[in-house]
């Protein structure tokens, strides 16, 4: 499944989210959109802009600083049929109503014998760089992936943006959705009509024979990045998004991995008990004992996040190490080896000035 | 005229003879219910914890005879009351307990979980105070869909103590919610008394703050708090927003289980004197013919012989279904 | 006698010029510093978010002035005058903000995560409301440890609407916990007013109903505050158990970040006008000799200079120290 | 590492948890004792019994329904010096504080420069059987595991119990306390004076040759039976505990692991992102290439917990399932083998019959 490229019209990934989320509220007015400011001019980064305005305040509303009640809300006008899209500016909040996403939209379905449907998406953005620090940079999906009843979804360009929050909103299920915030300013190629990304279908986003790389959310790219840096040495890296991260496509990954040999992780996250944990695991038991594959996983420093940007550049994977954290893997440390660093620093991501 | 007599004119007003049968029929349905539930668990028939409503009938009772059939009702784990006084079906309820295929939630929810959506009943979490914020939202979205249909919700003193619950109630003024919040005040959470969890008694108070209407009964009177939300619902129906009522009432058993727990050391019998002579059950039954009394109770005794047996007949579900419903 | 001539009289009796010279050492601290890191904010030397104190400057400085140094302080991401009215360092202050090791907490917090545990300044959090529950926490060792201390939380209008925050009420006042409450009210959670977030304004009314006693101050004045904290910190210390102010104060730059936003569509120009009019730094002046005004202000100017060239020839932490503190 | 026996007394789980407490509240008056109902006549299953009595209601204290500002409470108060235990008679309730747990409890030492110190204590309770559903049984220990700056501790003995209570009561950091409700009646050698154990030291509870098994919490008990069915098939199993969930001992997970070829963990939790998943990725991670091992997971089910006990049976690992999914790695699937029946019935663990 690669990017299709069948449309002109190159779109942000904000705008994409915007979009699809006028697209689907057009469609289908049980749709809302509501949380902390989704209505003011900043309008999420612009994510909801012109929503408003469109579609009114009965449908776009903000709310009280109760992240808590106001996700029993949402669960409770899901349950009489609507499809509310709860937003939070960062995904570090969601840890204020952990107890109505855990005990209550994951189970209703379950517990109450299917009577129940709660179709409702929680968006939030993953925060990184200009000292956000430890409390505006989680990125806390794996504990949403380890409870059953939850979709989760971490789109890496525009254009599974757009198809992805689709799928979400008619999802009957409840989806959490993240978004890295450096993803925003990024571009693609979408279509302009509606249109839905299959949910739980990874996609090969390069093709490589030497080593498989799964990149999260915005790792997606510092992996590609790292793939570019990897060919000077020779290295041809196959890079996959699994896009959705439950449920998760295993086969994929394990398709390449069969051909590589190689396995590197990189998540935007934590590997304790992460989504890189997850894959490894799934991909070991998938394989069986004669895997004979080397499989390993890199993602934040196992540490809060720092704020100053001497400690803050180390905290997260980036393509040099990366691209080296590989080379070790396929080379051995015996040999020493540097991207170059013109461009390696042509690779790094543009860093993303707030303030936010 | 003195307040009794006007009370009574007012009760009278509003309650003819019909509506009298009709409530002591559920009074009645739900504390044989409770009392059937509490001879049968000891068997191990049923394997899950039971909460039982025994003493706090009459609040549900009095409030879900004001709505409608379109109207939805909320409650807690202790929710039997609620269910049974919400119309649900006694069969269902029965066989959920005895985690039968034909339960209310197929024999996955038990009874901390009834649910009965087709009734209008949200299904009830066991997690204090979580119900009240999904209701709410239940309750915002008949007013977005243009539903003629409020939610009343049901919960505990103990939930009101939850930071959700303040929440919910700013949200719902904030809004104009059609939601009736019912504060089901027995004094205990678990076995700890309102004292030892409420810096004061003034929840009404608080909750006219928000500039929701609260109105407290102290005296377990099933009339006056059916007056009472009477007025609440049709203040709502005006569209005059949310509403609040904090009843007083008494849990007889023990906080979960069939037993009582009167020699534990946390309350003695002398409490529940005053409940026991001020029983709403054995009051409303004064007030009605033998005849009728005893063509209620005979009805009630087949209907509850029938569940039992519905649920021991009923098939478990098969091992498979332990993988459906995990999503829609 | 007027009200006006009584409230002078009540303000000079607690009041002497040397307490006039503190707080309007500490209010010109504040504005100067907040000016300071406007201007220096577009050289991208502080690379992380500020959320600027400025224009709210009174409340820290009255309510801060009445503490004993025993005392302890809780603020938010927007704490910079919480942090300098409690005479915290401003050279750590700046390093922390140019993320340097000589910071307050060698360059992990930045603006929003302040700390000087050494002057009691609790460390605070960019999750609005979290640091009222962890401020009480801390009230309530001072009374278990029968220390002499009380602990003031500051907390924004938008926290009062977390769970967390009636949960905090409530537990401090059944626990008759010393702990004053101040909530800065503003007016906006980022750009929305609380017309939009909240049921009612009435507060206080509501604080009150956990017979908390509350003050509601309107008008800015810096002596009315301080007043107030007075009485409710005095009440503190006589064992009254928890007191609360809601003072109204203003925000005169963006949410976040050096700038003004007054062309943006959430609020005009003509809402600050009242408060720049009211602005406690130049009321406060104007009761000071220009001598007085001079020397303080120099001494800040050279404060200020040194701040900066401390915090520009500070070294940036080693990079080994990602590693260190996840645990104590 | 193995379980000592100098001692002469045998003491159940519960018990262990009490004289803990009562022995660190002796110790260190800094110490104290919250949380809903922990000083009424059931005192959280016996947990805290007597310490109310012993201590006084300044030290030992009920509160509202209030899990969040609880939660800041605590911290408060070890920031300020002192020692709180806070218990919860579910993990489940853990849901309503996460947000002062994920975003204050771990994050101030290191957001605070190291200023500041949270030594606080969380209690929680998994429950098991009875149709406790959906909301009362979770384990959601990863969740905390996640993330750095907490430490999780689920011991699975009364020896363990007291030395590891008494661990997490001197540490100076927020530690989350796991007990299986199962395990409280289970009786061990416990020593009448005061002791730690070391956290982050797995202890080797059954000595094997041929399987490794890791179990977690009640899981180790469940292991236990399982290696004493599968001796009749021949196989000799290593039961391994790690009592401490982060840090990680994985270095004795790997040596037996290197012996024996054959890994499974068995879980107390769901798998995806769980700890089954962290053990197994450290495992792959430490042993490289060439470990030619076979490593599997077990859990519950992947589905919400049902309350009916036609399900409810089938939602977790048990001495049979264990046995005979070992017995599939080891000899395959083409052979079937049934443990005894007889067996397996005294092997299966005592119903624990409610009401609580
Ligand atoms: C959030 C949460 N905390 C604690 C518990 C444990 N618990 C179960 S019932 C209960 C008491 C609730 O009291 P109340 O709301 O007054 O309801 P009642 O049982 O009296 O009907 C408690 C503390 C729980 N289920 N959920
Ligand atoms: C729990 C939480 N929800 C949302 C946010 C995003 N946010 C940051 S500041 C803010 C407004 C807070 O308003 P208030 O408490 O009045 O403080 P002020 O900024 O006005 O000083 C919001 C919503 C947050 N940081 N934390
Ligand atoms: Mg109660
Ligand atoms: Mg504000």
């Amino acid at each position: 499944m690669s990017l299709p490229e069948n449309s002109q019209r190159v779109l942000s990934y904000v705008d994409a989210l915007r979009e699809s989320a006028e697209l689907e509220m057009s469609n289908d007015e049980n749709v809302f959109v509501f949380g902390l400011d989704v209505d003011d001019h900043k309008a999420i980064q612009g994510s909801t802009s012109g929503l408003v305005e469109k579609f009114g305040p009965e449908r776009v509303f903000t709310t009280p600083l109760s992240e808590d009640a106001m996700t029993g809300v949402a669960i409770g006008a899901a349950m009489a049929g609507m499809r509310p899209i709860h937003v939070h500016i960062r995904m570090d909040f969601l840890m204020l109503c952990m107890n109505q996403l855990i005990n209550i939209a994951a189970k209703s379905s379950y517990m109450y014998g299917g009577s129940v449907k709660v179709p409702m998406v929680v968006r939030s953005m993953i925060g990184k760089s200009w000292g956000q620090g430890a409390q505006h940079s989680q990125a806390l999906y794996s504990m949403f992936m380890h409870v059953p009843g939850l979709k989760v979804i971490a789109p890496s360009n525009a254009y599974d943006a757009k198809g992805a929050l689709a799928a979400a909103i008619q999802d009957d299920n409840p989806v959490i959705f993240v978004e890295h915030r450096l993803l925003y300013p990024t571009e693609a190629y979408v279509p302009e009509e509606r249109y839905t990304i299959e949910l739980g279908r990874a996609r090969v986003v390069r093709s490589g024979a030497d080593v498989t790389l799964v990149g999260i959310s915005n790792m997606v790219l510092e992996c590609l990045r790292a793939a570019e840096l990897l060919e000077d040495a020779g290295i041809s890296a196959e890079v996959i998004d699994p896009i959705t991260l439950a449920p998760l496509d295993t086969d994929t990954i394990v398709q390449s991995v069969q051909k590589t040999k190689y396995l590197l992780i990189v998540d935007n996250a934590w590997t304790a008990c992460g989504a890189s944990a997850e894959i490894l695991s799934r991909v070991v038991e998938t394989m069986g004992t004669n895997a004979g594959a080397d499989m390993r996983r890199m993602g934040f420093a196992p540490t809060s996040c720092p704020t100053t940007p001497a400690l803050e550049d180390h905290f997260y994977p980036n393509p040099v190490t990366i691209s080296k954290r590989i080379f070790e893997m396929l080379r051995g440390t015996a040999k020493h080896w540097e991207p170059d660093s013109k461009k390696a620093e042509l690779a790094y991501q543009k860093q993303f000035k707030g303030p936010f | 005229m003195t307040k009794a007599i006007s009370d009574l004119l007012e009760n009278s007003s509003r309650l003819d003879i019909d509506g009298l049968l009709r409530i002591y029929e559920k009074l009645l349905l739900i504390r044989r219910t409770e009392e059937a539930i509490a001879r049968i668990y000891p068997s191990d028939k049923i394997k899950s914890p039971v909460h039982l409503s025994i003493g706090q009938e009459a609040v549900s009772v009095a409030v879900c005879d004001v709505l409608n059939a379109e109207d939805v009702v909320g409650s807690t784990y202790r929710g039997h009351a609620a269910y049974l006084a919400n119309g649900g079906s006694l069969n269902q309820m029965f066989a959920e307990m005895y985690g039968k295929d034909t339960g209310t939630a197929r024999g996955k929810g038990g009874s901390m979980h009834l649910v009965d959506m087709e009734n209008h009943f949200l299904g009830s979490s066991a997690v204090v105070g979580t119900g009240i914020p999904v209701a709410l939202g239940y309750a915002m979205a008949m007013k977005k869909l243009g539903r003629d249909a409020l939610v009343t919700c049901f919960f505990g003193d103990g939930a009101t103590e939850e930071g959700a619950f303040m929440e919910s109630l700013n949200f719902a003024r904030l809004h104009m919610i059609p939601i009736l919040f019912v504060c089901e005040n027995n004094g205990l959470a678990i076995h700890t008394k309102t004292s030892a969890r409420w810096a004061t008694d003034k929840l009404c108070q608080r909750v006219e703050t928000y500039d929701i209407p609260a109105r407290r009964i102290e005296n377990g009177d099933i009339f006056n708090m059916r007056n009472a939300a009477l007025d609440a619902v049709s203040a709502i129906r005006q569209g005059q927003g949310p509403q609040f009522l904090e009843c007083f009432t008494y849990r007889w058993k023990e906080h979960v289980g069939p037993g009582e727990d009167y020699n534990d050391d946390y309350r003695g019998r002398d409490e529940l004197k005053p409940w026991l002579e001020n029983d709403q059950v054995t009051r409303v039954a004064k007030m009605i013919s033998l005849e009728d009394r005893e063509a209620i109770a005979t009805a009630i005794e087949r209907r509850l012989k029938e569940a039992e047996e519905f649920a021991e007949t009923s098939p478990f579900p098969e091992p498979e279904m332990l993988y459906t419903d995990v999503f829609a």
